[in-house]
């Protein structure tokens, strides 16, 4: 861990500058589409971590902020006439407020039970745009294209770019991270030592709502078209937890790098192989499974081997109950 | 012949090795107990003697035949049984239920009903508690559970593993008794113990653990009487 | 030393139908260690976990230090100075030793430097300092119950409750973590503390309360409680007497 | 009114159908904590297999479950040392992994059906398509399918073997105590793997067996899977994760739910409502409708 | 760039959720691919140029298949581009061939939305659906003894939804008495739904929906009991393997479509009739092929027109591409498919309005065309017989 903390920001500042010229040097607008949609998994894959990787709740509603912040701007841009910029804002904050308000209630369950509501809710969020007028329904929106790769690829770049520096600050330098971390640890336990989990698990949620929906906004102005559900379908949640538990949870780095890979997986096969498309199921499948079984701790867990890998937690709460005094 | 024979096994937890060529053996009817320090091994020996996790060298002899990397279920079938550190119940469970969890093996299946009245006249409050999940039980209670399940295997030898961890003192003599009495019965035990003073008391032979190695045994009153012993293991 | 500290006044806990802690009333004094002591199932963790905020009494109320604190949440309560362990030990077991304590130090120390400068104080103290880098999970019940005791000093508190820190541990380890609590109550720390080892508890408290079936039955210097028949029977034994 | 004998028949036929799709499922839950991502996978591949038996032979399709049932067991038992082995892994969340592990399942296997079984969609014949019962009598007209009759006597008899299996044997007093506390199961005599196993092949049977019905009932097609997991887990859930007992109250609700719904209400609101519930019974009461879920 | 074949982009949906039609719609363009090749090639003044498709899988995604459509123009640089089988998938498309001024024909999306927002180089072969809609109503109504009544069912996704609008204003219009109008979230088991509206005897029951759950549809309502005097779905059931799962069930039930495999169409380029394209289906694919497929082999047909009008070779420049897109706003052709004719301003805008929409009945286990009265094959059977007497 120590290691990450020192080096880890010298290699992703070479990263960074070279993420910043390459469009100058890279003219092919097809390479651009691809590293901008790469740089928007990164991002939703380490926003998805603030609360699953972090804070120990695992929600599979991941991919209704996204959609949120996606109709939002689509609204305010196509019913009320706003430039995209004025409207980019408001979609992570609709993201926020939702997870503001869905939070509240959400977040006192716990492990599958959580899992499952947040999908549930993402569920309910996908009917109810299905259902009601000003989003289009099922034939969902379309904004005024401004098909200019290098502005989406820039802009993706700089709010991945904030988002992973200021999530690397308040998780890895600020006491935040430690906090939510001891939450996802032991939420009775952190009580003890003066911590609100109510409160901080609040926050956790609305940071990573918050950059989701603001990159569903920039996804529904750069792609020009969303729906109920490529927007809100289970894609992005599914997506995410593949790309975060493949990479390794509870760090910044793994999930971006498992996002990466990912990704460039499913574009390569999806570009240059796309005569075996179902075996690209079958081999996505595979790999999820298999990676599951061989590194259990995420790819940068087990390259960069973390001490601060959770433990395998014995019988779950009920020998708690039984074995008050718990040896080994 | 030694009932139950240990032969220089050695376990690991990933890179650390817990367990360091320990050595020692029990013979049939007798009480042994090993003592020693928090983190000294003692669990380990006793999860590795019944096959909870597995051991990286050495070998188990359980009257003349080999049980080394049986899995556990196949040890509790030869008639070797362990009463768990933390009791470990089925919380969901009544007390009875718990029991009848015991009586789960071939052996001990067909005289389960016989068993079970003698627990209960063993641990008379158990019958009062039968169906009462095992959940809602005081820790006293909790032990005798954890002790009448494993009875109910019909067992030849039991292990503990520190049985009076967190009881009150009158708990404490209760399950002291209950071992003892075991123990006149004919019962092989094995005694892992904090509870030095009174370990010493009813061990017929005693093993010391330092450190994942054997480090010393002795009959109790040989131990007791040994002052680095006194100074380690007794304290005050 | 008469400076009242805790009010427990005539505190009751229910769950559902059964009375777990009933109708309990004691005082603690600024700087003394008291004893509560009781059979299995007495209803000891329950009242700790009264006292700490993790459970509001049915019935009767709490005071700290003047103030009426029952029913307020356990991280309002560390904030107020109570310092607690758990009976069942949870360190965080995905992080480090010293991991484990910055945190509580956040407490006091909102930034992050300072509050590891104080984890390592703290650490020295309890004779973790060589361990702070290890993964909490590592440790051996002993160091458990360290970290433990560790992660409730890092709150800097004016009162401790300790649930059976002593448990499990052998005579040895056992005798220095007396010598720490002494060492506590030393600097001026106020202690509850529940422990089943009479040999320990008989030495360290000042005063104990013995609570059994949710009452308290008695209350006292040690040697008084020590021949009372009814803590005899209920708890001692026999061979105690 | 006069649609209200029917509107409940059709929700409590539709339960029948939603008890078999979660029933095993719970019980895998409830014994091997896994979340089976692959729960709709294998009612699809039972589906398929009943499909294509029937389409070889002619032969009626429920002739087939024993079959279907031994077959699919084998594969189960097979696949769920892996699975365990995952489970009990001691390096990161082994909770977690189990769930990322079944959704590849899940994965592969959706692809695998469309590569061998190709995309149509199909339908399965059989004696019980036919016919219904009709009850008109006191004003009240009802129309009970004959097919979706067998659905629920099925789900009942699975029930039922369920409970007694648990309840009765030996074998389920095994199962219960792994399901509470594996080290100490192991420790009175219970071959968590084998037990393990057998647990797992019982519900990927019968959860293939499911799927024949499901073919017979409604339709069946490579990536149906998708929308039984989506039941499967709001059952469980509704129910209380490994609860067995409380699966059919909560399947009976939610088919009730839907058709009430669908009948009295805005029909493009139903699953609006279905999941509205599920969010709202959950907030109330965390483990599950009767709280008992672990 | 200097080829001696036209190399052509394929956009569709060839995993996710929509699997099924976007399979359907590379059998049409794969079927117009062997069939060109099969003679040589396109033939521009004289000289014949092979065609070569390249694919790239749009994954039921709107996403993807905006990234399918860049990576088709500037890597692979294809001349022109066989567009998706979704209308979500067409509406991320066509920004970006407009973009890059990329002439595209889709041979399915037929969601009238496309055509409102008037994509300068996108085109379509199948009518929209609120324009095929109206035909199968009328031919209802002029059915004896005439049906009054009318439930009409929707699924909630683009297409059926509109289907189902599509319906109710025809059935509006044709004054016939709507008694229920429902949209149901996709793929769920619409019993207890039919149950409510056999309280009502309709009779007509018209659904909109997708390939599975039209076997669902037709099953509930089988197990329900109850037969309308004519049931009315999509052109779903023109599919073979619609009546494949269905069976018997499926006799007699309706449906909209603007070509079968019997339809009375001649043409002069490749296939010479509607029947002629089936059996090369058939050939192909064991299946005759539905008016997805047809509209697919269209499109092909239509750029290959607008090819040869123009003499356009292979790598196209931009000047060239603007020439084709003008020239297949000209093209009015006659094919296998029927009339293809593109509208150049409306609602309709680049939308094929060559077509006469058509009324189907399956009968005997064959797509028989029942209307309107220019292309009956067979008589309406009608009113419909009862489930349980087949
Ligand atoms: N699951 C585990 N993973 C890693 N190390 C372990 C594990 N269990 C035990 N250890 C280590 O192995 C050593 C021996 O532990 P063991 O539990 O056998 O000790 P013990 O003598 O039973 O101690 P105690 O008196 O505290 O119960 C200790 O250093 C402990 O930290
Ligand atoms: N959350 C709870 N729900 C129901 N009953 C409980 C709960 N917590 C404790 N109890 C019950 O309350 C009683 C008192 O328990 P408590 O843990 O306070 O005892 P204790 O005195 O700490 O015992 P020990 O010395 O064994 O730790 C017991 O009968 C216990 O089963
Ligand atoms: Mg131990
Ligand atoms: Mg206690």
């Amino acid at each position: 861990m120590k290691t990450t903390n020192s080096r880890g920001p010298a290699i992703l500042g070479i990263l960074v500058a070279a993420l910043l010229i390459l469009p100058l040097v890279v003219h092919d607008t097809f390479v651009l589409r691809v590293l901008t949609e790469g740089i928007m998994w990164i991002g939703l894959a380490i926003a998805f971590d603030v609360i699953a990787g972090y804070t120990g709740y695992l929600n599979f509603g991941h991919g209704a902020f996204f959609g949120i912040g996606a109709y939002t701007i689509a609204i305010l841009m196509m019913q009320a006439n706003l430039p995209f910029w004025a409207a980019l804002p408001a979609g992570g904050l609709a993201a926020g407020v939702v997870a503001l308000i869905a939070g509240i209630p959400t977040l006192r369950l716990k492990g599958a039970y959580f899992a499952i509501a947040t999908w549930a809710l993402s569920r309910a969020i996908q009917q109810l745009a299905l259902n009601v007028e000003f989003t289009g329904g099922p034939d969902g929106m379309r904004l005024n294209a401004f098909l200019n790769p290098q502005f989406f690829y820039y802009l993706m770049l700089i709010t991945v770019g904030l988002t992973f520096l200021i999530l690397w600050y308040l998780l890895e330098r600020a006491p935040f991270g430690l906090k939510l971390k001891a939450i996802r640890e032991d939420e009775e336990g952190a009580k003890a030592l003066g911590l609100n989990p109510t409160k901080l698990k609040m926050q956790a949620f609305i940071l990573s709502a918050l950059p989701t929906g603001i990159l569903g906004g920039i996804y529904a102005y750069w792609i020009t078209f969303i729906d109920p559900s490529s927007t809100l379908g289970d894609l992005v949640s599914d997506q995410a937890v593949v790309m975060v538990v493949f990479g390794g949870m509870g760090t910044l780095f793994g999930p971006a790098l498992g996002a990466l890979l990912i990704f460039a997986f499913k574009t390569i096969f999806w570009a240059y192989l796309s005569d075996f498309q179902l075996l690209y199921l079958i081999i996505l499948g595979a790999l999820i499974a298999v990676s599951v079984i061989f590194i259990p701790n995420g790819l940068w867990g087990t390259l960069f081997k973390r001490k601060a890998a959770p433990p395998r937690r014995e019988e779950p709460a009920l020998t708690a109950v039984v074995a008050p005094e718990e040896g080994n | 012949m030694n009932l139950l024979d240990v032969q220089d096994i050695s376990v690991n937890y990933g890179d650390i090795q817990a367990l360091w060529n320990i050595s020692f053996s029990v013979n049939k009817g007798q009480l042994v107990a090993l003592i020693g320090a928090n983190g000294a091994g003692k669990t380990t020996t006793l999860k590795a003697l019944c096959g909870l996790i597995p051991t990286a060298a050495g070998s188990i002899h359980y009257q003349g035949s080999r049980i080394t990397g049986l899995p556990v279920h196949k040890v509790v079938d030869q008639g070797i049984t362990l009463v768990p550190e933390g009791r470990q119940l089925f919380p969901k469970m009544t007390v009875e239920e718990n029991l009848l969890v015991g009586a789960y093996l071939k052996r001990a299946h067909g005289k389960r009903a016989q068993t079970l009245k003698r627990i209960y006249s063993i641990f008379p409050r158990l019958e009062e508690r039968r169906t009462q999940t095992a959940e809602t039980l005081s820790g006293g209670e909790q032990q005798m559970v954890a002790i009448g399940r494993a009875l109910m295997q019909d067992p030849q030898v039991i292990m503990f593993d520190e049985p009076s961890l967190g009881l009150a003192p009158i708990m404490v003599q209760e399950v002291f008794k209950v071992i003892q009495e075991l123990h006149r019965e004919g019962l092989t035990i094995f005694l892992v113990e904090q509870n030095v003073h009174q370990t010493l008391k009813v061990a017929d032979y005693c093993y010391v653990m330092e450190n994942g190695r054997i480090v010393g045994q002795g009959t109790g009153k040989d131990l007791e009487a040994d002052q680095s012993i006194r100074e380690a293991y007794l304290g005050f | 030393m008469s400076e009242t500290i805790l009010t427990v006044d005539s505190v009751t806990k229910c769950f559902g139908g059964l009375t777990a802690v009933d109708d309990v009333s004691f005082t603690v004094q600024k700087g003394e260690i008291v004893g509560l002591i009781g059979p299995n199932g007495a209803g000891k963790t329950t009242l700790f976990n009264v006292i700490s905020g993790y459970y509001s009494p049915t019935k009767g109320s709490v005071v700290f230090q003047g103030n009426d604190i029952s029913g307020k949440p356990p991280y309002h309560l560390a904030g107020v100075g109570i310092g607690r362990t758990f009976q069942v030990v949870k360190p965080f077991a995905g992080l480090t030793v010293l991991e484990n304590v910055v945190i509580a130090s956040f407490l006091k120390h909102p930034k992050r430097t300072d509050a590891e400068r104080h984890a390592w104080q703290v650490l020295e103290t309890t004779g973790l300092a060589d361990r702070a880098h290890v993964s909490a999970a590592g440790l051996t019940l002993a160091g458990r119950k360290r970290l433990e005791i560790s992660k409730a000093l890092a709150l800097e508190p004016a009162f401790l409750l300790l649930d059976e820190v002593v448990a499990g541990l052998n005579p040895t380890e056992a005798d220095r973590t007396v010598e720490l609590i002494m060492k506590l109550k030393g600097q001026g720390l106020t202690i509850l503390i529940v422990e089943h080892i009479m040999r320990v508890i008989m030495n360290i408290s000042d005063r104990l309360v013995v609570l059994n079936f949710g009452r308290k039955i008695a209350e006292g210097t040690p040697a008084e409680v020590c021949g009372d028949a009814q803590v005899i029977q209920a708890y001692l034994g026999e061979a105690a007497a | 009114m006069e649609l209200l004998p029917q509107a409940l028949t059709d929700g409590i036929l539709l339960g029948g159908i939603y008890i078999t799709i979660a029933i095993a499922f719970s019980l895998t839950y409830g014994v091997m904590h896994v979340i089976d991502f692959a729960v709709g996978e294998w009612i699809m591949f039972g589906a398929f297999t009943g499909f294509y038996l029937n389409k070889w032979t002619g032969l009626d399709p429920f002739i087939f479950l024993p079959v279907i049932f031994v077959l699919y067991f084998g594969i189960g038992y097979l696949i769920q040392p892996v699975i365990h082995r995952v489970l009990s892994g001691t390096k990161g969340n082994p909770f977690l992994m189990g769930l990322v592990f079944t959704f590849g399942l899940a994965i592969m296997f959706r692809g695998l059906a469309l590569t061998v079984f190709g995309f149509y969609s199909n339908s399965i014949p059989s004696m019980f398509s036919e016919g219904s019962f009709n009850i008109d009598q006191f004003g009240i007209t009802v129309t009970i399918p004959a097919v979706r009759l067998v659905g629920l006597c099925y789900a009942l008899a699975i029930t039922g073997f369920l409970h007694y299996l648990l309840k009765k044997t030996n074998f389920g007093l095994g199962v219960r105590a792994l399901a509470q506390h594996k080290d100490a199961a192991g420790l009175m005599g219970v071959n968590s793997k084998r037990t393990g196993s057998f647990v797992y092949g019982i519900y990927v049977g019968i959860s293939a067996m499911t799927g024949v019905l499901m073919g017979c009932i409604l339709s069946i097609g490579a990536q149906m899977g998708n929308e039984y997991t989506i039941f499967a887990f709001f059952v469980v859930v509704l129910a209380g994760m490994g609860y067995l007992a409380g699966v059919p109250w909560a399947a009976l609700l939610l088919g009730l739910v839907q058709s009430i719904f669908m009948i009295y209400f805005n029909p493009s609101h139903t699953l609006l409502a279905v999941f509205a519930i599920l969010y709202v019974i959950l907030l109330i009461s965390p483990r599950g409708l009767f709280g008992k879920g672990v | 760039e200097e080829r001696n074949f036209f190399k052509i982009g394929v956009i569709t949906e060839l995993s996710g959720d929509l699997v099924t039609g976007g399979n359907i719609t590379k059998r049409g363009y794969d079927l117009w691919a062997q069939e060109v090749n099969a003679k040589g090639g396109i033939d521009i003044k004289g000289k014949k140029y092979p065609v070569k498709l390249v694919y790239a899988d749009a994954q039921s995604n709107p996403a993807a298949g905006a990234a399918a459509a860049e990576r088709l123009i500037t890597q692979e640089q294809v001349d022109f581009i066989l567009g998706p089988y979704s209308s979500g998938v067409t509406l991320a498309v066509a920004p970006v061939v407009d973009k890059y001024k990329i002439p595209m024909i889709t041979g399915s999306a037929e969601s009238p939305l496309i055509w409102r927002n008037k994509f300068k180089y996108t085109f379509g072969t199948i009518p929209p659906i609120n324009f095929t809609g109206a035909t199968s109503i009328k031919t209802l109504t002029q059915l004896k003894p005439a049906p009054k009544t009318i439930a009409i069912i929707g699924s909630n996704d683009a297409f059926s939804k509109a289907t189902a609008e599509a319906y109710k204003t025809a059935a509006e219009a044709a004054k016939l008495k709507v008694l229920k109008f429902s949209i149901v979230p996709s793929g769920q088991d619409m019993t207890p739904l039919l149950s409510a509206v056999r309280s009502m005897k309709p009779d007509i029951i018209a659904f909109g929906g997708h390939d599975e759950e039209h076997v669902k549809f037709v099953k509930a309502l089988r197990q329900i009991g109850y037969t309308p005097k004519a049931l009315l779905m999509h052109c779903g059931i023109t599919d073979k393997a619609f009546t494949d799962a269905v069976g018997k069930d499926g006799e007699q039930i309706f449906g909209t479509t603007c070509w079968t495999g019997t339809a009375k169409t001649k043409s002069k380029i490749l296939w010479p009739t509607a029947a002629a394209y089936a059996a090369a289906s058939q050939k192909a694919y064991q299946n005759p092929g539905d008016y997805t497929q047809g509209g697919c082999s269209a499109a092909g047909i239509a750029f290959q027109v607008a090819l040869q009008k123009i003499g356009a070779k292979p790598g196209m420049n931009e000047e060239m591409r603007n020439k084709l897109v003008k020239a297949i706003e000209e093209v009015d052709v006659q094919t296998f498919y029927g009339r293809v004719k593109f509208a150049t301003s409306g609602e309709y805008y680049h939308a094929n309005i060559g077509l006469d929409p058509l009324t189907v009945q399956i009968q005997s286990g064959k797509i028989m065309t029942v209307g309107p009265k220019a292309s009956v094959e067979a008589a309406a059977q009608y009113p419909m017989k009862d489930w349980k007497s087949r």
